[in-house]
C-alpha cells in the first residue's frame, strides 16, 4: 500500500480533513506503542509500562494538538479494548480448558459412575453432577423468580398508583444490590441450620436452599427487566383496549403481556443467567459433594455447582484439575453467553413485533 | 350480557354478599400472615389464639370460608344474588386448577397409600384432567368457588379432626427430608389461604370481569407486598444481628468526634475493640481502581459506538459481546484473572489484579448504561450544533456529553454498587491475610525508581482484604466463634452497597425530576 | 485515612498461605510480629513488674528490643520506624494444597501443610520434591470429633474400623454402631476439601494411602474450621480434624481405638504411636530466604512453642527436635 | 358558572324541553332559563330533541393546572360536534372527560356532571366497563393491538363474553364462529375497509397503512356497538387521500351515531361537522353553534379571528 | 425538469439578470429561456437582484423513496420565502437541503447543485462549517442546549473560536468577556427576548416557556451571524401568542436577513411572507410566485384548491 493509499484510508476512517502527515504520524505512533505495551503485558515483561508512556504522551500532544482526531482515534482504542478483553476471556478460557477436554473427551459431559470427580491418582473430571446441581438450583430459582418477578413487574408498571410505585420500584432495585455473600452467610448460618432442624436433613447444605437463595436474588433481575419491557408496551395500545370497555386486568392479560411477552421472557432468561452464575450463596451453602443426588430429584440432597465447583477448587487444582475448573468455566460462560444472546434477540423481536415487523 | 343485567347496583341484597366475601379474604390474609409467622417460629402450632390452638384455628377458618365460598357460589348459580358471573369458568382458570389437582392427587395418593412416585404421577396427572375438564366448562360462579371450596373443607377438615395435628410428619422414602407438622401445615396454609383469598376476591365483585381483575390483583399486590416485606426484614435482620458489633466500644467523645472502633481499627494483638477498617479501605480501592480503568474506557466505547461508528455488523457484534460480558458470572471473571493476571502482575494476589477484574466486570455495564444515555440524548441536540457549524468532536464535547451524563453517573454508581459487594473475584485474586491488622497505604507507597518501569507502587500489588472477603473469610475461619463480627461485617458491607444504590437511585430520580421541571 | 495505616518502605511483607490447621499457629505468630510489643510488655513479649511472658527469660534480649526487631535483628534487619515491626507478616486461610501450590508459584514465601509435601503431591518427582524445604513446627494429634448429641447418645468411643466403614459408605446410620443408643439417624459424614492436608493425613493414616477412595463423605468443607461448625450446628456429624478445633462442648472428640490401643484426648492421642498424629509444616521453596527464617526462628523458640503453638491445643516439639528444625536455616547475621 | 359575564356559551334549548319527563336534561336549567336573554341569532339554531349528552360546569384539573374551565353544552343524538380550538386549549381533555378515559391520569380531577343517555357518569357507580362500552373512543394515531385485523375487532365482543369463539366454545359446540364472522364483515363494511381487507382478515394489523389501520380502529370501536364515539383529530397522522376517506367515513357514521370529533384543521370541522364548539386559551368554550354560524357569522371576535387564520 | 407541461414552477428573472457576471446564476438559464412563454400575470412579479440563493435541479433520494423531484428556484436576499404544502411533501427536506442539514441523513442522496452566495455547496470540497455558519436553521420544536441562555447564545462563536471565555482566555489575559455580553445582548434583543430574560441569563435555558425557547434558538442562531436562515415549522408547537411574537419576529429578520420558512400553516405564510413555494405530494415544487398572487390568484388548480382548503 503507497503512502497516499494509507492517507487516504486513515483520513477516512477517522475522518482527519485537513490532509496532515502529522496526524498520521502521530497515530502511527500511538498505535505502535499501544500494540508494543500489549504484547509485552502478554508475554509478561516488566517492560509493559515503557511503551504504555510513550503512548500517553502521543496522546497527550494529540489532545493538545488534534483535539477531534485523538478523541476519536481514542474512542475507537476503547472500543477495540472492550472486544479485545472479551476475546481475551474467551480464548483464554478455552485455551486453558482444551487439556481437560481432550483428556476426558465426551465423557466430560457424559460420564456418571462413582466417583465422577477425582482429582488423584487416575483422575476423573465429570461436569455431569456440576451442570446437574447448576441445572437444579436454577430451575428452582426460576420456578421463585419467574413468577413472582412478573407479577411484581406487572404491579410497578400497570397496578400501583404513582406514590406507591415511587416506594416499590426503588426498593426492588436495591434488593438487587444486596451482595451475594450476605444472602450466603444468611443461608449458611440460618437456613441451613433452620432446614436441618425442621426437615431432618442429614446434610447441611442442600440444593433446595440454595434454589430458594438464588431465586430471591434474581427476583428483582427479572422485575426490573420485564417492568421495562411491560411498560414500553405503547399507552396507545392500552387505552386503545379501555376504551372498548375492558377491564384494566382483560387489558393487562390480553394486550399488554402478549405485546411484552419477548420482552419479558428476555428478563427470564437474564434472570436465568444471573442464577446459573451465582457463586458466593452456592459456595457457602453447598457441602461441595461432586456426585449426583439420588434419587436425582432429591432437592434436599447435597450436590455441587459449576461456580462453587471453581471457587472451592481453584487453590488446590494444577494442570489437568486446573484446566478442568476452566471447562466448568467455559460451560458457565457459553451458557450465559447464549442466554444473554437470546434474550437480546427475543428483546429486539419485541421491539420488531411493535412496529409490526413481525 | 345486556347491560340492564349486569347492573348489578339495581341488586340490593348484594351489601351481604359482599360481606361475607370481604369477611373470607379478611380471615385468609390472617391465616396468611400467620402461616408466614408460624413457619418464621414466632408462632408455633400451641400458640392459642381466641381460645383455639393455631392449627386448630386454621381448620376452622377453612372450614368457615369453604362453606362460604359454596354456597355463595351457590347462591349466585341458583339466581338468588345477581351478579356479572360468565357462561363458563374459561380454559385458563380450569388448568390453573388442573395444575392444583395434580400436585394435591399425587401428594395424598403418596402420602396416604405409599403409592411409589410412578403411580403417584398417575393419579396426579388423572386428578389434572378431570379437574380442568369439570372446571373449564363450569359456569364461571361455581368454577372459581366449588374448587376452592372443597379443597379449604378438605383441610380444614383435616385440621380440626386433628388427622393432621402438630406431631403429624410425613417421611418420603425417596427423599432425604422429612417433613413435619409446623412446616407443612402452614406452608399449606399459606398457599391455601392465596387461594382462599383469590376466590373470596372474585366472589366480592361479584365474579365476571371486575371479579377476575379484583381476585388478579390481590394477588399481584400481595407479592409486591411481600417482596418488600423480605426486603425490609433481611436488612431489619442484618441491622439487628449486626448493630451492637458495629457499636461495640463506640463512643460519643467530647464534641462532636465520634468513635467506631469497629469501622476505624483493624485486628490487632493487644486491642480492646477488633475492626474491620483494612476491608473498608480495600473496598475503596478496588472501586476506585475499578472505575479508573472502566469508566473512561466505556465511556469512551460508547461515545465510537454511538457518534462515530456506522451502526452494522461492527456495533452489533460490540452490542453482542458487552451484553455477554455483563452477563458473565463473576467466578468467571475470577478465575481469569487467577490464571492469567495474578502471574503478571507480580505473581500474588494483589490489589492491582483485583481492580483490574471488577474493572473489567464495570465495563460492560458502563458502556451499556452510556449508550442508552447517549442515545437517548435526543438528536436535535446535535442537529442544533450541527446547524450552528461546529464540528462532531466539539458537539460530542459540549453539548452530548454533558446531556448523557446524568445517565452514565447513575449507570456507573449502580454499577460500582454491585462490583463492591462482589465476592468470588477478591477471593481468587485480591485476598491475603483473614483478618488483616492494618490497611493498604496506596498513597503512601508509590516510589519513583531509576529502572522501568519508573514508579512502584508495593501496596498495590499487595494483597488485601475487602468488605465481602472479610464477611466470607468470617464463614471460613469459623463462624461459631465470630460470628458477631461477621454479621457487623454484613451490615458494614450492606450498608456501603445499599447506600451506593441509594445515592445512584436518588440521582436518577433528581435528573428526572430536574429534566421535568 | 486513620491511625491503622501501613508505613511505606522497608522490606515488601512476608507472606504465608495454607493449612487451615497451621493457620492458628502461625497467625498467632503474626499477630504477635505485628503488634511488635516492647520488652517492658511483660503479657506478650519481655517481663515488667507484673510479670514476664512465657518463654522470654530464655531470651537474650541486652538491648531490650521489641519483639519484631528481635527476631528480625537476628537475621539482620533494620527495626521498623516506631512499632512498625521490621517487615510485615500476612498469613492466608486455605488449606495444605492452596500453600504448597502457591510456595512453589512463589505467591507466597511460606506454605503451611499439615501433611507431608510427598504427601499432597504423590506424582511429583524427587526433584520437584527436593525444591521444598520442610520446616516442622508443632505437631497435632488428629482427633475424629462428632456432633454433641451423638456423643450424648453414648458414642464416645469407636474404632478404626468403624471410622473406616463410615467414610467408606459402608455404615451410613449411627444405630449401626452398637454404642449408640439414640434414634435412629443417618450420619453425616464431613470430610475435608480434597488437598487439604487433614485430609491427606486421615486417608494415609487411616485408610492407607493419600489417594485412597472415601465414598461415604456426605460433605466436604474447605477449612477446619467450617467443619468445626458444620459438626456443632449438626446432629449427626462425625469428622476428623485438627487438635485445635475441638470443643468437648460443641464437637467433642471421640476415643479411637486402634490395633487393640484406645486414644483418648488428653491422655495419649498426642503420643508419637498415635498412628493419625502429624506433623505441622512450614515449607518455603528453593531454599529459606532471612526473611523466612527470622519468622520461623520465633516459632521454633521455646517463646514461640509457648505462645503460639501450646495454646492452640497443639503439641510442642521437644527441645532437640527443635534444634534439628533450626539447624535448617541460614546462619543468624548476629 | 355565573353566565353572561364570563363566556358567550349558550345552548339554545327548544321550549318544551325544559321541565319535560326526562330528569336529566330537566335539571340543567341553567342555560335553559338564559334562553330569554339570548339575540335573535341564537334562537335560529334548534339542536335537535335528544341530546345523547349533556355536560354541566364541569372542570378538569390537572393537579393545581385548571384545564377545562366551567364548561356545559349538550351534544345532540346522531349528529357530528367538532370541537375545534387551539393547541393546550383543553379540546381533549374535554373529550376524554366523556367516557372518562381521564381516570387512568393520577393527577387529572373532574368536577361537574356529564350525562350520557340519563345517567351522570361521574356519579359514585358507574361501572366504567359499561360506560365505555357504550362511549367508544378513537385516538389521534391509529392504535390497532398487534394481532390479526379480525381478533382486533372481535375483541370487545370477546371480553364482553358476548362472543365465544375460543377453544372452549369450539368444544362444547356452541361456536359463535359464524356470529363474528358477521360481525367482522358488518364492522368493516362500516367503516368502509371491508373492500381493501377482505382476504387478509388473519393478517396482522400492523400491516395496514396509516388510513386503513384508523379505519380498522374505527371499526373495532362499532363492534362494541356504542351508542357515541369521540374522535381525537382521528385524521391529523395521516396523508390527504386517508384525510378525505376518514371525513366521509366521519359523514356516513352520523347517521347511526353520535360523533365527537377534536380536529386543529378548521377547514375540516367545516367539512363534516353539524355544529362546532370553539374552545380558546384556558380551557374556555368561546362559541358553540351550528357550523355554518361558526365559520360564517361568529359571536364572538376571537372567534372569527380565530376561524379566518388571523390568530392561532 | 421537461418544462411546461409537467410543472407550473416559474422563476421570473428580469432581463439584466441573465447572463450577466455572475456566472453561478447565469448556469441557470432553463428558466430563464422559459420567460418568454410566461402570460402576463407572471410577468409582474419580479425577484430581487440577488437571489441569496439558488437551486437548480435538486433531486434528493431517501433510498430509492424519490423526496424531492428535479426542482429549480431562486430564493431573493432580505425577503420571507414561505413553502407550503401538505405533509410529506418534501419542505424539510428541501429546506435541510440548503444548508446540507441532509448529510446527517444516511440515506439521504442529493443531486443537482444549490448556490448559496456564488458557490455551489455541493461541489467536493465546501466546508461545511463555514456553510453552516453562513446559513443557520431554527428547527420545528425548541431545543435550546440544556445550558444556560447566555451558554446557547455565546455557544456558537465560542466553537468557533471567536470568543475566548473559557479559564484559558481568562488567564491569558484576552478575556472576551465584554465582547460576550454585548453579543448576547444583541442577539436577544433582536430576537425580541431581552425584555423577558436579561435578568435570567444564567439560568437553565430549559426553563424558558415554549415560545422563549424557540426565539432563544433565533437568537443563537443569529449570534454565529448567518446571511440567510432556515425555520421549519419554527412555530408549530407553539400556542397561539408564542406563535404571534414569533411572527413578527420574522418579519423583523427579513430587513436583514434571508428567512426561508416552511409552514403547514396557510395563513401564517399568507401573513408573513413575500414570496410563497408551493409543494405537493412527490416532492414537486407547484408553483413559486409572490405571496399575494398564491393566494389570490394561483395558477394551477391544484394550488388553488390547496389554499383554499378544499383539500389537504
Ligand atoms: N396528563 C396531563 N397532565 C398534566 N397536564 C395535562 C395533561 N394532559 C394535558 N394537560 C394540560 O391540560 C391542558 C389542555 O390539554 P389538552 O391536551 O386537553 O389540549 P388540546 O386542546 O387537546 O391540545 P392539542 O390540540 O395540542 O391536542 C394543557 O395545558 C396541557 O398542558
Ligand atoms: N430520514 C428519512 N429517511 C427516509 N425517508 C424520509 C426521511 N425523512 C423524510 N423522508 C421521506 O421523504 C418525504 C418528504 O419528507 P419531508 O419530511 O421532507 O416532508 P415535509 O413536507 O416536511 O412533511 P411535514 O409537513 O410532515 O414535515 C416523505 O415521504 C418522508 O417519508
Ligand atoms: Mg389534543
Ligand atoms: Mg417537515
Ligand atoms: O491443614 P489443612 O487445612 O490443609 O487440612
Amino acid at each position: 500500500m503507497s503512502t497516499t493509499e494509507l492517507h487516504q484510508q486513515v483520513r477516512e476512517r477517522f475522518g482527519v480533513e485537513a490532509a496532515d502527515d502529522r496526524v498520521v504520524a502521530l497515530g502511527a505512533a500511538g498505535a505502535l506503542c499501544l500494540l508494543a505495551s500489549a504484547v509485552a503485558f502478554l508475554i509478561g515483561s516488566s517492560f509493559t509500562a515503557l511503551p504504555i508512556v510513550g503512548f500517553l504522551l502521543t496522546v497527550t500532544y494529540g489532545l493538545y494538538d488534534y483535539q477531534a482526531e485523538t478523541a476519536k482515534a481514542l474512542s475507537f482504542l476503547a472500543t477495540i479494548g472492550t472486544g479485545t478483553i472479551l476475546a481475551l476471556i474467551t480464548v483464554y478460557l478455552i485455551v486453558e480448558a482444551l487439556p481437560a477436554i481432550r483428556y476426558m473427551g465426551a465423557d466430560m459431559f457424559t460420564y456418571t459412575s462413582e466417583p465422577m470427580w477425582r482429582t488423584r491418582g487416575e483422575e476423573v473430571y465429570s461436569l455431569v453432577p456440576m451442570i446437574w446441581g447448576t441445572l437444579v438450583t436454577t430451575i428452582l430459582a426460576m420456578l421463585i423468580a419467574g413468577p413472582l418477578g412478573v407479577a411484581g413487574a406487572l404491579f410497578i408498571s400497570e397496578i400501583a398508583p404513582d406514590a406507591v410505585r415511587e416506594i416499590v420500584k426503588p426498593a426492588i432495585e436495591t434488593l438487587a444490590g444486596i451482595p451475594s455473600i450476605v444472602y450466603g452467610f444468611i443461608g449458611f448460618t440460618i437456613l441451613n441450620d433452620y432446614m436441618m432442624e425442621n426437615l431432618e436433613l442429614p446434610t447441611s447444605g442442600s440444593l433446595v436452599i440454595v434454589g430458594v437463595v438464588v431465586g430471591l436474588m434474581s427476583l428483582p433481575t427479572v422485575v426490573s427487566v420485564a417492568e421495562d419491557a411491560i411498560s414500553s408496551v405503547p399507552e396507545s395500545m392500552k387505552s386503545g383496549s379501555l376504551a372498548l370497555g375492558t377491564t384494566d386486568w382483560q387489558t393487562i392479560k390480553s394486550i399488554t403481556i402478549p405485546a411484552a411477552f419477548s420482552g419479558v421472557s428476555a428478563a427470564v432468561l437474564l434472570g436465568v443467567g444471573r442464577a446459573v452464575g451465582e457463586t458466593m450463596a452456592a459456595t457457602v451453602i453447598l457441602g461441595h459433594a461432586q456426585r449426583l443426588p439420588d434419587p436425582l430429584y432429591d432437592v434436599f440432597g447435597n450436590t455441587e455447582t459449576l461456580t462453587s465447583l471453581i471457587a472451592s477448587q481453584y487453590g488446590v487444582a494444577s494442570s489437568t484439575h486446573m484446566n478442568a475448573l476452566f471447562a466448568a468455566g467455559v460451560v458457565l460462560f457459553v451458557s450465559v453467553t447464549a442466554l444473554s444472546i437470546a434474550s437480546q434477540y427475543v428483546e429486539n423481536r419485541m421491539q420488531h413485533q411493535l412496529q409490526g415487523e413481525s | 350480557m345486556s347491560g340492564e343485567a349486569t347492573n348489578r347496583t339495581a341488586a340490593p341484597a348484594l351489601g351481604a354478599f359482599d360481606r361475607v366475601a370481604l369477611g373470607i379474604v379478611g380471615l385468609s390474609i390472617m391465616t396468611f400472615l400467620l402461616g408466614w409467622t408460624t413457619l418464621f417460629q414466632r408462632t408455633s402450632p400451641d400458640t392459642a389464639v381466641a381460645g383455639l390452638s393455631l392449627f386448630t384455628l386454621f381448620g376452622a377458618v377453612f372450614l368457615l370460608a369453604g362453606a362460604g365460598l359454596i354456597s355463595a357460589g351457590l347462591a349466585s348459580y341458583v339466581g338468588i344474588f345477581e351478579t356479572t358471573a360468565d357462561q363458563y369458568t374459561g380454559i385458563g382458570t380450569g388448568v390453573g386448577f388442573g395444575v392444583l389437582g395434580f400436585a394435591v392427587g399425587g401428594l395424598v395418593t403418596t402420602i396416604a397409600f405409599g403409592v411409589g412416585a410412578t403411580g403417584s404421577v398417575a393419579v396426579g396427572l388423572g386428578v389434572a384432567l378431570v379437574t380442568v375438564g369439570v372446571v373449564a366448562v363450569l359456569p364461571e360462579d361455581l368454577g372459581t368457588t366449588l374448587p376452592v371450596g372443597l379443597l379449604s373443607l378438605a383441610w380444614g377438615a383435616l385440621l380440626v379432626t386433628g388427622i393432621v395435628d402438630a406431631s403429624w410428619f410425613w417421611n418420603p422414602p425417596s427423599l432425604e427430608a422429612t417433613f413435619y407438622a409446623p412446616i407443612v401445615v402452614p406452608l399449606a396454609t399459606i398457599a391455601l389461604s392465596l387461594l382462599v383469598a383469590w376466590s373470596g376476591a372474585i366472589v366480592s365483585e361479584g365474579f365476571g370481569s371486575q371479579g377476575r381483575q379484583n381476585g388478579a390483583y390481590l394477588l399481584i399486590g400481595l407479592n409486591a407486598f411481600g417482596m418488600i416485606a423480605v426486603l425490609l426484614l433481611l436488612i431489619l435482620f442484618v441491622v439487628r444481628k449486626g448493630l451492637p458489633k458495629l457499636l461495640e466500644g463506640a463512643q460519643l467523645g467530647p464534641g462532636l468526634s465520634i468513635s467506631v472502633p469497629f469501622v476505624t481499627k483493624g485486628v490487632m494483638l493487644g486491642q480492646q475493640f477488633n475492626g474491620i477498617f483494612p476491608a473498608i479501605v480495600g473496598t475503596v480501592w478496588l472501586v476506585i481502581g475499578a472505575v479508573v480503568l472502566a469508566v473512561p474506557m466505556g465511556i469512551g466505547a460508547a461515545v465510537f459506538l454511538t457518534e462515530y461508528a456506522e451502526q452494522g455488523r461492527f456495533t452489533a457484534v460490540i452490542e453482542t459481546a458487552t451484553n455477554a460480558l455483563w452477563s458473565t458470572p463473576s467466578i468467571v471473571y475470577g478465575l481469569f484473572g487467577y490464571a492469567f493476571l495474578v502471574p503478571r502482575f507480580g505473581n500474588s494476589n494483589s490489589l492491582l489484579a483485583g481492580m483490574f477484574v471488577l474493572g473489567f466486570m464495570l465495563l460492560p455495564l458502563v458502556v451499556i448504561t452510556s449508550r442508552e444515555s447517549l442515545k437517548s440524548v435526543p438528536d436535535e441536540y446535535r442537529d442544533a450544533s450541527a446547524a450552528l457549524g461546529v464540528n462532531q468532536w466539539q458537539t460530542i464535547r459540549s453539548v452530548v456529553l454533558p446531556a448523557a451524563m446524568p445517565g452514565v453517573i447513575t449507570g456507573v454508581i449502580l454499577g460500582v454498587g454491585r462490583i463492591a459487594g462482589e465476592t468470588a473475584p477478591i477471593l481468587l485474586v485480591t485476598s491475603g491475610q483473614p483478618f488483616p491488622a492494618r490497611a493498604p497505604s496506596i498513597l503512601g507507597s508509590f516510589r519513583f525508581v531509576a529502572t522501568p518501569p519508573f514508579v512502584q507502587n508495593e501496596a498495590l500489588l499487595q494483597a488485601s482484604s475487602a468488605l465481602p472477603y472479610q464477611l466470607y473469610a468470617v464463614i471460613t475461619a469459623g463462624v461459631g466463634q465470630e460470628e458477631a463480627f461477621g454479621w457487623g461485617t454484613a451490615l458494614v458491607l450492606l450498608m456501603v452497597v445499599l447506600g451506593f444504590y441509594a445515592i445512584g437511585i436518588a440521582s436518577r430520580i433528581y435528573f428526572r425530576r430536574k429534566l421535568h421541571q | 485515612l486513620g491511625s491503622g495505616e501501613e508505613g511505606s518502605g522497608g522490606p515488601g511483607p512476608l507472606t504465608a498461605d495454607g493449612s487451615s490447621t497451621v493457620y492458628p499457629i502461625t497467625s498467632d505468630a503474626a499477630s504477635y510480629w505485628t503488634s511488635n510489643h516492647p520488652a517492658d510488655d511483660g503479657e506478650y513479649w519481655g517481663s515488667n513488674s507484673e510479670g514476664t511472658a512465657p518463654g522470654y527469660d530464655q531470651i537474650d534480649n541486652p538491648d531490650d528490643k521489641r519483639l519484631a526487631n528481635y527476631w528480625g535483628g537476628l537475621y539482620g534487619f533494620e527495626p521498623g520506624e516506631g512499632s512498625a515491626p521490621p517487615f510485615r507478616v500476612s498469613v492466608g486461610l486455605s488449606h495444605s494444597g492452596t500453600g504448597i501450590e502457591k510456595v512453589a508459584n512463589e505467591q507466597v514465601d511460606i506454605g503451611d501443610a499439615s501433611a507431608p509435601v510427598s504427601a499432597e503431591l504423590p506424582d511429583a518427582s524427587e526433584e520437584e520434591l527436593d525444591k521444598y524445604t520442610d520446616h516442622v513446627v508443632a505437631r497435632d494429634g488428629q482427633p475424629i470429633s462428632v456432633s454433641k448429641e451423638v456423643y450424648d447418645a453414648g458414642v464416645t468411643k469407636l474404632t478404626g474400623d468403624q471410622v473406616r466403614d463410615i467414610y467408606k459408605g459402608n455404615i451410613t446410620n449411627w444405630s449401626e454402631i452398637p454404642s449408640y443408643d439414640g434414634p435412629d439417624k443417618e450420619i453425616q459424614a464431613v470430610g475435608r476439601a480434597v488437598g487439604s492436608g487433614t485430609d491427606t493425613a486421615f486417608r494415609t493414616n487411616l485408610l492407607g494411602g493419600p489417594e485412597a477412595e472415601m465414598p461415604g463423605v456426605d460433605v466436604r468443607q474447605g477449612q477446619n474450621q467450617q467443619v468445626q461448625t458444620t459438626l456443632a450446628n449438626s446432629d449427626n456429624a462425625i469428622a476428623y480434624l485438627a487438635l485445635a478445633f475441638v470443643d468437648q462442648n460443641r464437637n467433642p472428640a471421640v476415643s479411637l481405638e486402634l490395633d487393640g490401643t484406645t486414644y483418648t484426648l488428653g491422655e495419649n492421642l498426642g503420643s508419637k504411636d498415635y498412628p493419625l498424629s502429624r506433623e505441622l509444616h512450614c515449607y518455603t521453596y528453593e531454599g529459606t530466604s532471612k526473611k523466612e527464617a527470622a519468622f520461623i526462628n520465633m516459632l521454633l523458640s521455646e517463646f514461640g512453642q509457648l505462645h503460639f503453638v501450646k495454646p492452640n491445643d497443639y503439641f510442642m516439639l521437644p527441645p532437640e527436635e527443635r534444634e534439628e528444625q533450626r539447624a535448617k536455616l541460614p546462619e543468624q547475621t548476629n | 358558572m355565573s353566565d353572561q359575564s364570563t363566556t358567550s356559551t349558550r345552548v339554545e334549548q327548544p321550549a318544551d324541553d325544559v321541565g319535560s319527563g326526562d330528569p336529566a336534561v330537566g335539571t340543567h336549567t341553567v342555560d335553559a332559563e338564559t334562553d330569554e336573554q339570548l339575540d335573535e341569532s341564537w334562537v335560529e339554531y334548534e339542536f335537535e330533541d335528544d341530546a345523547a349528552i349533556s355536560v354541566s360546569d364541569l372542570d378538569v384539573y390537572y393537579g393545581d393546572d385548571h384545564a377545562i374551565d366551567d364548561i356545559s353544552m349538550e351534544i345532540p343524538e346522531k349528529s357530528v360536534t367538532a370541537l375545534i380550538g387551539p393547541s393546550g386549549c383543553g379540546k381533549s381533555t374535554f373529550l376524554r372527560c366523556l367516557n372518562r378515559m381521564n381516570d387512568r391520569i393520577d393527577s387529572a380531577r373532574v368536577e361537574g356532571t356529564v350525562e350520557v343517555g340519563d345517567e351522570n357518569i361521574y356519579e359514585g357507580d358507574t361501572d366504567l366497563v359499561q360506560l365505555r362500552k357504550r362511549v367508544g373512543m378513537v385516538f389521534q394515531s391509529p392504535n390497532p393491538f398487534p394481532k390479526s385485523v379480525r381478533d382486533n375487532i372481535a375483541y370487545g365482543p370477546r371480553k364482553h363474553g358476548d362472543l365465544n369463539t375460543g377453544l372452549l366454545g369450539r368444544l362444547l359446540g356452541n361456536d359463535d364462529q359464524q356470529r363474528e364472522d358477521e360481525l367482522v364483515e358488518r364492522c368493516l363494511r362500516q367503516s368502509a375497509l371491508w373492500e381493501e381487507v377482505s382476504d387478509r382478515l388473519d393478517d396482522n394489523a400492523l400491516g395496514l397503512s396509516g388510513g386503513q389501520q384508523q379505519r380498522l380502529c374505527i371499526a373495532r370501536c362499532l363492534a362494541v356497538d356504542p351508542d357515541v364515539i369521540l374522535m381525537d383529530e382521528p385524521a391529523s397522522a395521516l396523508d390527504p387521500v386517508a384525510t378525505a376517506k376518514i371525513e366521509d367515513l366521519i359523514e356516513e357514521l352520523a347517521e347511526e351515531y353520535t360523533v365527537v370529533v377534536v380536529t386543529h384543521n378548521m377547514q375540516q370541522a367545516a367539512r363534516i361537522s353539524d355544529q362546532t364548539a370553539v374552545f380558546l386559551t384556558g380551557g374556555q368554550l368561546v362559541e358553540y353553534d351550528q357550523t355554518d354560524k361558526i365559520f360564517e357569522n361568529p359571536e364572538s371576535d376571537r372567534v372569527e379571528d380565530y376561524v379566518t387564520g388571523k390568530f392561532g
